[in-house]
């Protein structure tokens, strides 16, 4: 039988991806993907909570709207960064800008 | 879901696609008929009674060519582009009802799907254009993503206005609210499985939101590449933009796609303004077809006659003129809800608005090639009898 | 009509005139003086209304809440009484002149509008000084006439000499206004409130041996503390130091400072404050002996002086030291009337000494004589006001002097009169020194293109020389009605004036005397002044040096006061500059150069320690939320 | 079948994902990341919240997706083939797998036997939107506002003089 549990675990699985992506990878745009990998983690836990087990109010759906709302106004914010970066660096590996080292 | 559904739905799929290659064969064979006509040529003649055959030959001829792979292409890409514009082109007619039952799987929200599914086949371009490691086709891929992202959102608010003058995203209610209460009451008396409310409007759409129309008209035809907004793979400036490497079954894949799409947004018009498929003595397939076809001649006729943009333009037009254009409806037609207010203060409003920037669009895009054509000493439209 | 409760609007104007200057001043007629003089007249005639109601409807206090702190409520108001009212009559009125005069006077100054301002700020600060009615707002009134004064003194300051005087003045009066500040607090600490009222209802209940708030002990110290306080602004001995290098202020401002604000504060303090003196019956006989001692003092060293202004000066703490000695002898109508009268007088003075720089640009009285030639207003001018000034029969000073004598002999030791008497030959024996000298003999060449003052300079004077002539009247009983100033001014009670014949006789002898010899000496020539210089040699040579008081604060300064602030300057260096706040800043240094390599600028690293943090929290709330 | 469809969906999930943090060409990445989200639309399908799938493939399809790859493309550089991951990524490894064994322990140990999943009828997830979350709606309607405003300034090229 198909429980909560299920979706959690995938959700998670997904998160720890999304989390190894974020930490592992050098472009900046990469891991920008990543984010969204752990958004979308998010977004599929909250809807299957809500799913499950709120019949009557849509608590979750709701915030899952939001998510992705701020999700892509996140991803049109981060890339203009991104494309300011690249044009004044030349590069969007974030290995390569350590502005603030020491 | 059963065995037998699976196979029924495999049925559905495979007769879906014979038949929206019937009609992409059709459509080419109206096209060349038609423009060649308002070009003052006869189009094709030779293969078959009236070139009815040529069609054909182009196909026959493009799956027997050579499919050629560029040696720096991403050769994934370059194979997984072509199907993603054409699974979702194809997917679209899932959800689009001909008739009252002649629909695969009918949705609450189908036109929300079919929106989403339109604007997916971008992505397909795109990457097409940036798979074959060709400048052209990253060129024409980043003009796609411009154009495309750009003319998406009039798209959506028309479709949002629409789904405020309706209050329902179900095809087949908004084509029903279209009609007269009575008739709509007795379709959607055996058809409306949950009972949803809607707003009966009672004339097609088109009378009293001529301004959705024109928007999505245009912004349709931006989203499906038509002249004059095909500048992302304008032959004559990026020789075929991200199709420029694609040749044989491949670049047939994307024709047919595009065709696809355009039949699209011609059947999303007629369903959408025109009370889809309804009309006095023929039957309901027939009306639809005249109307899609007409909406196509529209298009083609489009294409005859206006010049190509170019990107400034295109991206100045959409931007400026398009974008808060929709939401000028989106408004109107929010206040027209909210009030209550009759049919005609709706056209009224919009016939208004158009009107209005019709009128102040043409001046601002005619005034620059007047004034040029002052530089050179001749008034357009004045330059055959002056020679 | 307006009434006394309007009487707060008079500091008022003059304070929103000083912005007004400042700002928009240059929009207006006269640039800005305008605003600050009609401020003064306004001042004036509101002082006129108030004298009116005051006398028909007696005296009142008003006071408004301005907040509580500490279970303490703070007030501001103002009190109309005699005292406060004359005074407020003084100040408005010389202080009108003193602005009118300004005008001519700085008229090319390039900070006019600066000068005027803070002029109206100065007014309006003594203003509220004289019509507080409660310590504290007396207290700032207090320092706002210093931070003026200050302000007036050093008004030139590009030249060293006027800003070392304005440092002078500034810090030598501060230093007795910690002791009036301390003071203040200890009347408060034992009374629990600020206003004077109060304060002066314990005092009494004290003097009539009644249970007091205030024990017999804190009521002398608070006194004297007060009183040092009244000394420094009055310029007694051993704060005087700071008047006579205050000349270094434009003449107006000296002419101000002298008559009306800054120094007749000392004065005004101690009498408002007399009932606590009185209960403190010490405090007096100290108030006097400092008063006679100032008054020798002063009046030995103007003998001696050559500049015009500083015998002015001197002339002024000798006045000012007559003063307290009459507050000292119990003498209250005595001192606040001489303060008039010398207010005026030595405005008409100071106006005159003003207009002689005007016209010659000199100010050492060996270099003038003869001046009566070429401008004989002023040198009349000058002439009342000295003559006032020492006393002669009819001028003002002659009136208010006597009381001062009367009261002196009523209630001090026989020494103590000798002592005054010899002042006031002294008195008059430099005014007519400096009046003859300046003004009769010879006329020098380089002075003949000396010129009469201009009529914005003189008509202040001719007012003041009106008022040095006939305000001694007032002292006398002229109709049944008016009983002199004696009946308006008083502590307990009033009185008429007492005319003692000798005394007045005598007194009017001794002036006249001086001056006499001073004519002898100085105008005919007849008597020689050297013998009696070889006699007296060694007091003249200290009185010329100032009794090296000024020579030993310099020393002060020099071998305690600046040795020690460069002991405390090393440690500041060595102990709080470069181990406490640099060693500090290095070890910080030293420690981040090794700790900075953690921060690697690199994102990734960041944020994974963000998450090891994380997951270690989830972990551990885990562990207890659901395993325990 | 949702079985069957769910483990589907999940493994496209999971190996899209991985896709995406193991791949070494950002495209590629892309791809997979596209691949990923819409078998999470998938899911929310398996999850009777078909709206949801709809915003999900509209907005990422058709717009995260999109601007990602016009990024990609805007700042194309030689590396892009050979980008790989940094130094750090066996702690990333560890980290990845710490939080999914702690997650998954805790969605184990803490389940509870829900089983039934409800529908959601499109009219009342919109009505809730714009009665009780009206608010909430308008301030991220501002928040877009403002990402969108903020995107232009930065990315906006200064004209020279």
């Amino acid at each position: 039988m198909l429980t909560l549990m299920h979706f959690q675990i995938v959700s998670a699985a997904l998160f720890s991806v999304g989390l190894y992506g974020v930490l592992a990878r050098r472009s900046a745009v990469l891991i920008l993907m990543s984010i969204e990998l752990m958004l979308n983690a998010v977004n599929l836990n909250l809807i299957a909570i809500a799913s499950f087990t709120d019949p009557e109010r849509f608590t979750g759906f709701i915030i899952a709207i939001f998510v992705i709302t701020v999700g892509a106004a996140e991803v049109g914010l981060a890339l203009a960064i991104v494309l300011r970066m690249f044009r004044n660096r030349g590069t969007v590996n974030i290995d390569e800008i350590e502005l603030m080292k020491w | 879901m059963s065995v037998s559904a699976i196979l029924m739905m495999a049925m559905w799929l495979l007769s879906l696609f014979t038949i929206l290659s019937l009609v992409v064969l059709s459509l080419i064979w109206i096209e060349r008929k038609f423009l060649g006509r308002l070009q003052r040529r006869l189009g094709p003649t030779r293969t078959g009674p009236f070139g009815l055959m040529q069609p054909v030959a182009d196909a026959v001829k493009l799956v027997l060519k050579e499919d050629m792979l560029p040696s720096w292409a991403d050769k994934a890409i370059f194979w997984v582009a072509p199907l993603l514009v054409l699974v979702p082109s194809f997917m679209i007619w899932v959800t689009i009802p001909a008739t009252e039952g002649l629909v695969v799987q009918n949705l609450e929200m189908g036109l929300f799907v079919i929106v989403a599914l339109l604007i997916l086949s971008i992505l397909g371009i795109l990457l097409a254009g940036w798979g074959s490691a060709n400048k052209y086709g990253a060129l024409g891929g980043l003009r796609a993503a411009a154009q495309l992202v750009s003319y998406e959102v009039p798209l959506v608010m028309v479709v949002v206005s629409i789904a405020i003058l309706v209050q329902s995203m179900d095809l087949r209610i908004i084509v029903a609210s279209q009609l007269p209460l009575a008739t709509a009451q007795s379709i959607l008396g055996e058809a409306n499985q949950s009972n949803v409310a809607f707003n009966h409007i009672g004339v097609p759409l088109v009378l009293i939101f001529p301004l959705g129309l024109v928007l999505f008209l245009i912004a349709g035809l931006a989203e499906v590449g038509r002249i004059p907004f095909d500048i992302y793979f304008a032959e004559s400036e990026i020789v075929g933009g991200p199709f420029v490497e694609y040749s044989g079954a491949h670049w047939a894949v994307f024709f047919l796609a595009e065709y696809i799409n355009t039949f699209v947004v011609a059947a999303l018009v007629a369903l959408l303004f025109l009370a889809g498929w309804h009309g006095p003595l023929l039957p309901p397939l027939l009306w639809f077809l005249i109307k899609t076809y007409s909406v196509i001649l529209v298009i083609y006729w489009i294409r005859g006659t206006f010049p190509r943009l170019r990107i400034d333009q295109l991206m100045a037009f959409g931007w400026k003129g398009m974008i808060p254009l929709s939401f000028v409806g989106v408004v109107i037609t929010s206040v027209y809800r909210f009030y209550d207010w009759p049919n005609w203060s709706l056209s009224l409003m919009s016939l208004t608005t158009l009107a209005v920037v019709g009128y102040w669009m043409y001046f601002k895009f005619t005034r620059p090639v007047i004034k040029l054509a002052r530089s050179y000493g001749r008034e357009p439209g004045r330059s055959r009898s002056a020679r | 009509m307006i009434g006394m409760e309007y009487a707060w609007l008079i500091p008022v104007l003059s304070f929103v005139a000083f912005p007004l200057i400042l700002l928009l001043g240059k929009f207006f007629p006269g640039k800005g003086s305008s605003i600050s003089i009609g401020a003064m007249g306004a001042g004036f005639i509101l002082f006129l209304f108030v004298m009116a109601d005051l006398l028909s409807n007696g005296e009142d206090f008003f006071s408004y809440k301005w907040f509580d702190v500490g279970g303490v409520e703070l007030t501001w108001g103002f009190i109309i009484d005699p005292l406060s009212v004359s005074i407020l009559g003084l100040v408005t009125f010389v202080a009108l002149m003193v602005q009118i005069y300004s005008v001519s006077y700085m008229k090319d100054d390039p900070r006019f509008n600066w000068y005027f301002g803070i002029q109206a700020f100065f007014a309006g600060s003594m203003l509220t000084l004289v019509l507080a009615d409660n310590f504290l707002l007396l207290y700032i009134a207090w320092e706002l006439v210093g931070l003026c004064s200050y302000l007036l003194i050093g008004f030139w300051y590009e030249r060293k000499p006027a800003v070392e005087a304005a440092k002078k003045a500034f810090i030598t009066t501060r230093l007795a206004d910690v002791a009036l500040l301390v003071g203040i607090l200890l009347l408060f600490k034992q009374v629990g409130s600020f206003s004077m009222s109060e304060t002066f209802e314990q005092a009494e209940l004290l003097m009539a041996g009644a249970n007091s708030a205030l024990s017999s002990g804190t009521t002398l110290i608070a006194a004297l503390l007060i009183f040092v306080g009244a000394m420094g602004k009055s310029a007694q001995v051993p704060f005087h130091v700071w008047l006579p290098d205050a000349m270094e202020g434009p003449t107006p401002v000296s002419a101000l400072i002298h008559a009306a604000t800054m120094v007749a504060a000392g004065i005004y303090l101690v009498a408002r404050t007399f009932v606590i003196f009185e209960a403190a019956p010490d405090s007096l006989l100290i108030v006097a002996i400092v008063g006679l001692l100032t008054t020798l003092m002063a009046a030995s060293m103007a003998l001696v002086m050559t500049d015009l202004k500083q015998i002015l000066a001197y002339s002024t703490i000798s006045h000012l030291g007559l003063m307290m000695l009459s507050l000292g002898s119990f003498g209250y109508t005595a001192a606040i009337f001489h303060l008039m009268t010398h207010g005026f007088s030595k405005a008409l003075l100071f106006l005159a000494a003003g207009s002689v720089m005007h016209g010659i640009g000199r100010t050492d009285i060996r270099q003038m004589g003869g001046l009566i030639k070429v401008m004989p207003l002023t040198a009349l001018a000058f002439g009342i006001g000295a003559v006032s000034l020492g006393g002669i029969p009819i001028f003002a000073g002659f009136w208010s002097k006597d009381e001062i004598l009367l009261s002196v002999l009523d209630h001090r030791h026989p020494i103590f009169m000798i002592l005054v008497l010899v002042a006031v030959f002294l008195s008059a024996l430099y005014m007519a020194r400096a009046f003859f000298v300046a003004f009769m003999g010879e006329l020098s060449d380089e002075n003949r293109e000396g010129h009469e003052a201009p009529a914005l300079m003189a008509i202040p004077m001719i007012l003041l020389s009106i008022l040095a002539v006939t305000f001694g009247l007032l002292a006398l009983e002229w109709t049944d009605s008016f009983h002199g100033i004696g009946s308006f001014i008083f502590v307990h009670e009033g009185h008429g004036f007492e005319f003692n014949l000798i005394l007045g006789l005598g007194s009017a002898i001794l002036a006249a005397s001086a001056f006499i010899i001073a004519w002898l000496i100085y105008v005919k020539g007849s008597v020689p002044i050297s013998p009696f210089k070889r006699t007296f040699a060694p007091i003249i040579s200290m009185a010329e040096r100032k009794y090296y008081l000024d020579s030993m604060y310099q020393g002060f300064i020099d071998r305690v006061v600046l040795v020690f602030s460069a002991l405390v300057a090393k440690f500041d260096r060595v102990f709080v500059n470069d181990v406490a706040v640099n060693g500090v800043a290095e070890s910080v240094k030293r420690s981040a150069f090794t700790l900075r390599h953690h921060v690697t600028g690199l994102m990734y690293n960041y944020a994974f320690v963000m998450v090891v943090g994380a997951i270690a929290l989830a972990a551990a709330w885990w562990a207890v939320a659901v395993k325990g | 079948m949702t079985w069957f469809l769910f483990i589907l969906l999940s493994v496209m999930v999971i190996g899209g994902g991985l896709g995406v943090v193991t791949t070494r060409n950002v495209v590629h990445a892309c791809l997979f990341l596209l691949f990923s989200l819409l078998a999470v639309a998938g899911l929310y399908v398996v999850l009777l919240a078909e709206f949801l799938a709809v915003v999900q493939i509209f907005i990422y399809g058709g717009a995260i997706i999109i601007v990602l790859l016009f990024a990609i493309m805007l700042t194309r550089s030689e590396e892009y083939p050979s980008i790989s991951d940094n130094s750090q990524w066996p702690l990333a490894v560890v980290a990845g797998l710490a939080l999914f064994s702690l997650l998954t322990a805790t969605f184990v140990v803490n389940s509870r036997s829900f089983e039934v999943m409800h529908r959601v009828a499109l009219t009342d997830l919109g009505r809730n939107l714009f009665t009780d979350w009206a608010l909430p709606f308008e301030i991220a309607s501002i928040v877009l506002l403002l990402a969108l405003i903020g995107s232009i300034v930065i990315a906006k090229v200064e004209r020279r003089r």
